[in-house]
């Protein structure tokens, strides 16, 4: 081989290592599950300080939205299958809130509620017309809401 | 004729950005090309006028 | 012919040692002093204590007029272009021929808009001797002005420092082998020397 | 001969505003760290809205000093190694004036800019509104102050003889203080008391430097051109 | 060999009097490919498709949103392509051409951004959020407009071409991390709706304008990219004979 | 042959170091700077040690990421304006082992330092102990990455005439991600979760910048020479 | 006599423009090549080429050994010592003369502990020159190697072309006025020529 060669075989083995490794180790890391939000049963687990602030993230519980009688407050439960965190909100909620949809909310725990000051929805990849929607629930495929 | 759409204000929002965006993507390059067009044609009627000078 | 600089046992120390041996000079308009000596001897030394740059330890020194110093830094931004750099040097003094002419006047005509930094040494020595020429200025200092030019080049200096003698004034320049081709006449040769090392008594 | 001197000073900062222009990347980088700054902290702090208000004359500050002291290389080392600036001594018409025109430039570059978005930044970082006007106010009577004390440093710096690297350390404290009454004047004003005795200390400190340093500069630029 | 081959066929389109007729010809056409797709995608979009069943109409946004981000994607691979090219070969057609996707990229990236940003305000409830989707395209705008600049600023164009092909290939890496930073992280952003393999989660009824805008954009792009990759030659040409010829006797 | 390599990045490495004391005022500067907002911050926001602590690893991230800029200005320049630059490219031998051994340099007066005093930093801030170790960590894995993509910015737009609003630009979307992971792994240690995660991708990040970097410097160098 | 460099058809280009006309040059050793021609035809351009600076954009160029470069710029660090500037560079390939020995032959000799911002123009020239001592290098390419220094400083500069050759050296240099005074047979002259405007078929 000529040392020009050489040089270029080296560069190109340094560059096939280098991207190899980082993609190894970004994998590895990836499967420890980055978390954008912290789950209610993590929250009742490890009891986070109080002035800590955080997201969480899960799903809003089946009829647990509660609209204050004025103003914009409202109250509703966020779980993770597992446990369930109460949580306060005073403001405009995204339009994908709803019963059983995924959110992120950031906020406070205080007093053993989740005092919140923004909340975000998550929304899924499916998108299909109302109809299909409603044929689909009849047969019993719920594909819709949330995570 | 315009559909009634729910949130229409955000749904025509986006669809003139896209057609602005598009537009100018368009004109650019013609203004650029007049402008460069125009200035040769320029230098060449000065080079032009040199040579009638010199004759 | 007046006098434009007066020097009286001028002496520069460095390390505290004098640089040369001290010094008398007087620069009459209409006349060029060309000075020589081996490299190190305080020939730029000289010319920037001339030029107000570097003030004397001991003598003293008279200006009576403008200065201009061309030295082997060429005081050239890199970032602008020919003309801009030009257009400064015009705002400092009275002014001289105007840009398109002075660059014309040292072979740079065309190269108006290119960046400093893309100049070859020869052109950016060009361009600091056109600098020269967008200011009136009676007493031009100039180091080495035949570094790295061409036979053109040099000829162009010839020229420059002949037609400024002509209009009465002065120059005094650092030079090693070439000197300037003018009126002989003129020319007065300083040649500078080491000063002996002093010992502390 | 006063009027060439100004000429000499308008055509320096003409041409040094030019260069900024050029050079418009590092101008702008005093900016950009603010804006990283505002960005960034909200990121690692949340957006706690009291917390944020508590910090913003800081931050604001610390953007200020910063800018500042991003440029402070520039002041005068290019100058010096492509031979502009002995020229400024030859035949020693108008040092001091130039001097004034490059600090000038360095504050427009600089201060400025801060001045100019201190009112955006205050809004990010939720400063109380009514304390808004006190930050701006300090940073007027203030960033001229980092200007010239930081152009005193700089030019020591140029040499690298051992006693000028030492006055510069020194000069670098005195910058603390000055910053502390500017961001003392701006939390005083955001917990609604008066603010006037800490704007006075720092208008005194301004003032001082304001007739020192550019001698200091002169003198300090000169001895590094032997 | 197959290179030696495709680097004589590049002399041959590369030529720049061949190329300039070439695209002066080619990009009306591909103008009024453009409309005609548009038009139709866009009228599909806007009367004949359905709302989604969550998102109301808001999901008409879709077909603006998702055919200009992966145009915008699309367009960096090609500029890469051509980047590395360029620097290997160092042919200067490719180098204009690379050149110029840059502003094109820049206006699909913004317009992804914008109207991702007009659809989350009122689904998510936020125009914006530091997520990883939203960063790294955030991230390809800067790379752009980047690219743009270093090119500008230098006044050999071919120099700043050279530099600024460096960057692009750099810049490269944020592509994948893009597409795939919806799957790496637990973003807000939605995972892929169109998979290339297995069934996508869309209605086939919805799919039709979204066909229609990608082949729009793409012809877009071949449109767009002609007409600055002629500037460009015209501006760097100027003083040859050949534009003198082409240029001035076709317009005076 | 690769010892001739390796002696000449040594050699240029050696000379770095050397000049860098040569300049300890200019050196100094990024710690100088450190110092004073670890010290301002505190002042400002008030002894609350809640809210400083989860300002903290932003605030020492910022340190981190400015000292790095400020260095960036010097990384190539004086090298391209004294000639010292085209030097390397001579016979293109060890251009990129002395790329490396710039950056190490770079990183070894930029990063190092503020590795150093973290600790100090992190105390003062108030920053949990138990998340001390994963600021540092952060920063060991992450300052590199600093250095090697601020060294891409600089030599890209090393020789550019204007608009080098540029450095800005490249900086801001090589770095931001970083910076983002970096404190993410902190604040997350903080709140007692598991950074590992933040840190394995920051890894990542450094190790694809480290394989990538030095070739685009190189390139970006010598086509800036030209 | 062995082929140091060779190149064929070289070209370079700026602005989309050829700077000189593609060029055939091959340095044998003991030969020295002398480059001349006016400001701004491409001399350093060229030398730059061959040191591997620049990238050629057309033709081919090859080395054979290693290569030392003094351009116009002297690549010195003001912050470092003449000696530390030179121990630098004694490092960085295979090493010739000791550092004491290669000061005294350019006439540095006592000023190795001086920095390199204190040199005068002729000092830093002669700095540049011991460069070339300090390490073994077959082909040295020399960028107007006579600019500002004195007679004994050309007559240095001869000696060392001289020595390099009967050592079976190669040299490639461009100036302009002083032409090296070695052995007149082993000299080969090349002038440049600007290359005319080219049009694109
Ligand atoms: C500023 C905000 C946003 C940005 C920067 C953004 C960016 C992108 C990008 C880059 C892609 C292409 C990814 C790929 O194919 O690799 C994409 C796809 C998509 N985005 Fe967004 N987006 C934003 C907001 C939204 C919002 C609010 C929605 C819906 C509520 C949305 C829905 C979609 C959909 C449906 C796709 C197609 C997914 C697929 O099949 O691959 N985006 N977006
Ligand atoms: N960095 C650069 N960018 C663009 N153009 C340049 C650059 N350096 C030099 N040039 C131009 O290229 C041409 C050749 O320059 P070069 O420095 O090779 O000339 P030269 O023969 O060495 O001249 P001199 O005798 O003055 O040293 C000149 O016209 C010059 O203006
Ligand atoms: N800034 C400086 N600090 C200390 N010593 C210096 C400085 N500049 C020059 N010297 C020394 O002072 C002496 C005179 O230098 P000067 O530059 O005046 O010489 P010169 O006659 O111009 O030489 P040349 O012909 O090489 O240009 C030299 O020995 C030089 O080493
Ligand atoms: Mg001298
Ligand atoms: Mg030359």
């Amino acid at each position: 081989m000529t040392p020009t060669r050489k040089k270029r075989a080296l560069i190109v083995a340094a560059l096939v290592a280098g991207i190899g490794t980082a993609t190894a180790v970004a994998v590895v890391s990836m499967n420890e599950n980055m978390m954008f939000f912290i789950s209610p049963s993590d929250v009742l687990n490890e009891e986070l300080p109080p002035d800590r602030q955080f997201r969480l993230g899960g799903l809003v519980v089946d009829d647990s939205i509660k609209h204050a009688d004025e103003g914009l407050q409202v109250q509703f439960s966020v779980s993770d299958g597992g446990h369930q965190v109460p949580v306060v909100f005073n403001g405009i909620l995204p339009d994908l809130f709803r019963e059983g949809q995924g959110i992120v909310a950031h906020g406070y725990m205080r007093n053993g509620r989740f005092e919140a000051h923004e909340v975000l929805a998550k929304h899924d990849e499916n998108y299909m017309p109302p109809e299909v929607q409603k044929a689909l629930d009849k047969t019993g495929h719920n594909s819709g809401a949330g995570q | 004729m315009i559909p009634e759409l729910s949130h229409a204000s955000y749904v025509w929002t986006s669809y003139s950005v896209f057609g602005v965006i598009v537009a100018w993507q368009f004109i650019q390059p013609l203004i650029r090309r007049k402008r460069l067009v125009d200035s040769m044609l320029e230098a060449e009627a000065e080079r032009r006028a040199a040579r009638r000078n010199q004759q | 012919m007046s006098l434009l600089l007066e020097t009286s046992r001028l002496e520069f120390h460095r390390y505290g040692q004098p640089v040369f041996r001290p010094l008398e000079l007087d620069l009459q308009s209409g006349r060029a002093i060309v000075l020589t000596g081996p490299n190190g001897v305080g020939k730029t030394t000289l010319l920037r204590l001339l030029a107000g740059i570097l003030a004397p330890v001991r003598g003293s020194l008279k200006h009576h007029g403008e200065i201009a110093f061309v030295g082997h830094l060429p005081a050239i931004k890199g970032d602008l272009t020919c003309r801009e750099n030009l257009a400064y040097e015009r705002h400092v003094g009275p002014p001289g021929l105007d840009m398109a002419e002075a660059l014309a006047r040292v072979g740079l005509a065309g190269l108006g808009s290119r960046p400093g930094r893309a100049l070859s040494a020869g052109q950016k020595r060009r361009l600091g001797l056109a600098r020269l020429l967008v200011r009136e200025t009676p007493t031009w200092l100039l180091d080495e002005p035949y570094a790295s030019l061409d036979d053109a080049g040099c000829s162009v200096v010839d020229e420059l420092i002949g037609e400024h003698l002509d209009d009465g004034g002065g120059v005094v320049l650092a030079t090693h082998q070439r000197h300037p081709r003018v009126d002989a006449q003129r020319l007065d040769n300083i040649t500078l020397e080491f000063a002996p090392v002093r010992d502390a008594s | 001969m006063i009027e060439s001197r100004t000429h000499a000073a308008a055509a320096l900062f003409r041409r040094d505003m030019k260069l900024a222009f050029r050079r418009l990347g590092e101008s702008l980088l005093p900016l950009f760290f603010l804006f990283t700054v505002i960005v960034l902290i909200p990121l690692g702090v949340g957006p706690g809205p009291n917390l944020l208000s508590r910090m913003a004359p800081g931050m604001v500050w610390v953007a200020a000093l910063l800018a500042s002291l991003l440029a402070l290389e520039h002041l005068f080392r290019p100058d010096l190694e492509d031979g502009t600036l002995e020229q400024w001594f030859v035949g020693e018409r108008a040092v001091y004036a130039r001097v004034m025109a490059r600090l000038l430039s360095h504050w427009l570059v600089t201060g400025l800019p801060v001045i100019v978005f201190s009112p955006l930044a205050a809004e990010m970082l939720n400063l109380p509104r009514h304390a808004l006007g006190t930050l701006i106010v300090s940073l007027v009577i203030g960033t001229p102050a980092l200007s010239l004390l930081g152009g005193l440093a700089a030019s020591l710096t140029l040499s690298t003889r051992g006693a000028s690297v030492l006055l510069s350390i020194l000069i670098f404290p005195l910058i603390v203080p000055l910053v502390i009454f500017a961001t003392g004047a701006v939390s005083m004003a955001a917990d609604s008391l008066d603010p006037g005795a800490h704007l006075g200390l720092l208008a005194a400190f301004t003032i001082l430097s304001l007739t020192l340093a550019p001698i200091g500069i002169a003198a300090a630029l000169r001895m590094n051109l032997e | 060999m197959i290179w030696k081959t495709l680097k004589i066929w590049f002399h041959k389109l590369g030529s720049a009097p061949s190329f300039y007729r070439f695209a002066r010809v080619v990009s009306p056409w591909l103008w009024f490919g453009f409309a005609v797709t548009a038009a139709y995608g866009l009228y599909l979009a806007l009367y004949v498709v359905p709302p989604d069943y969550q998102q109301g109409d808001s999901a008409r946004i879709l077909y603006i949103h998702v055919p200009a981000a992966w145009q915008a994607m699309f367009i960096y691979l090609v500029m890469t392509i051509l980047a590395i090219i360029a620097l290997i070969w160092r042919i200067r057609l490719t180098e204009i051409l690379a050149m110029s996707c840059a502003p094109i990229g820049a206006a699909l990236t913004l317009v992804c951004l914008v109207t991702g940003s007009l659809w989350g305000k009122p689904m998510w409830g936020t125009w914006w959020e530091w997520d990883a989707r939203l960063t790294s395209m955030l991230v390809l705008l800067f790379i752009y407009i980047g690219i743009m600049g270093l090119y500008a600023a230098f006044d050999d164009r071919r120099k700043g071409a050279r530099i600024a092909s460096v960057l692009i290939i750099a810049g490269a890496v944020n592509i994948p991390i893009i597409h795939f930073s919806v799957e790496w992280w637990n973003t807000l952003h939605q995972g892929a709706t169109i998979k290339l393999t297995g069934e996508s989660s869309m209605d086939p009824s919805m799919l039709p304008p979204l066909i229609w805008m990608v082949i729009s954009t793409k012809l877009f792009f071949g449109a767009a990219l002609l007409d600055r990759a002629r500037n460009e030659l015209l501006d760097q040409d100027r003083s040859k004979k050949w534009v003198a010829r082409q240029v001035l006797e076709t317009s005076s």
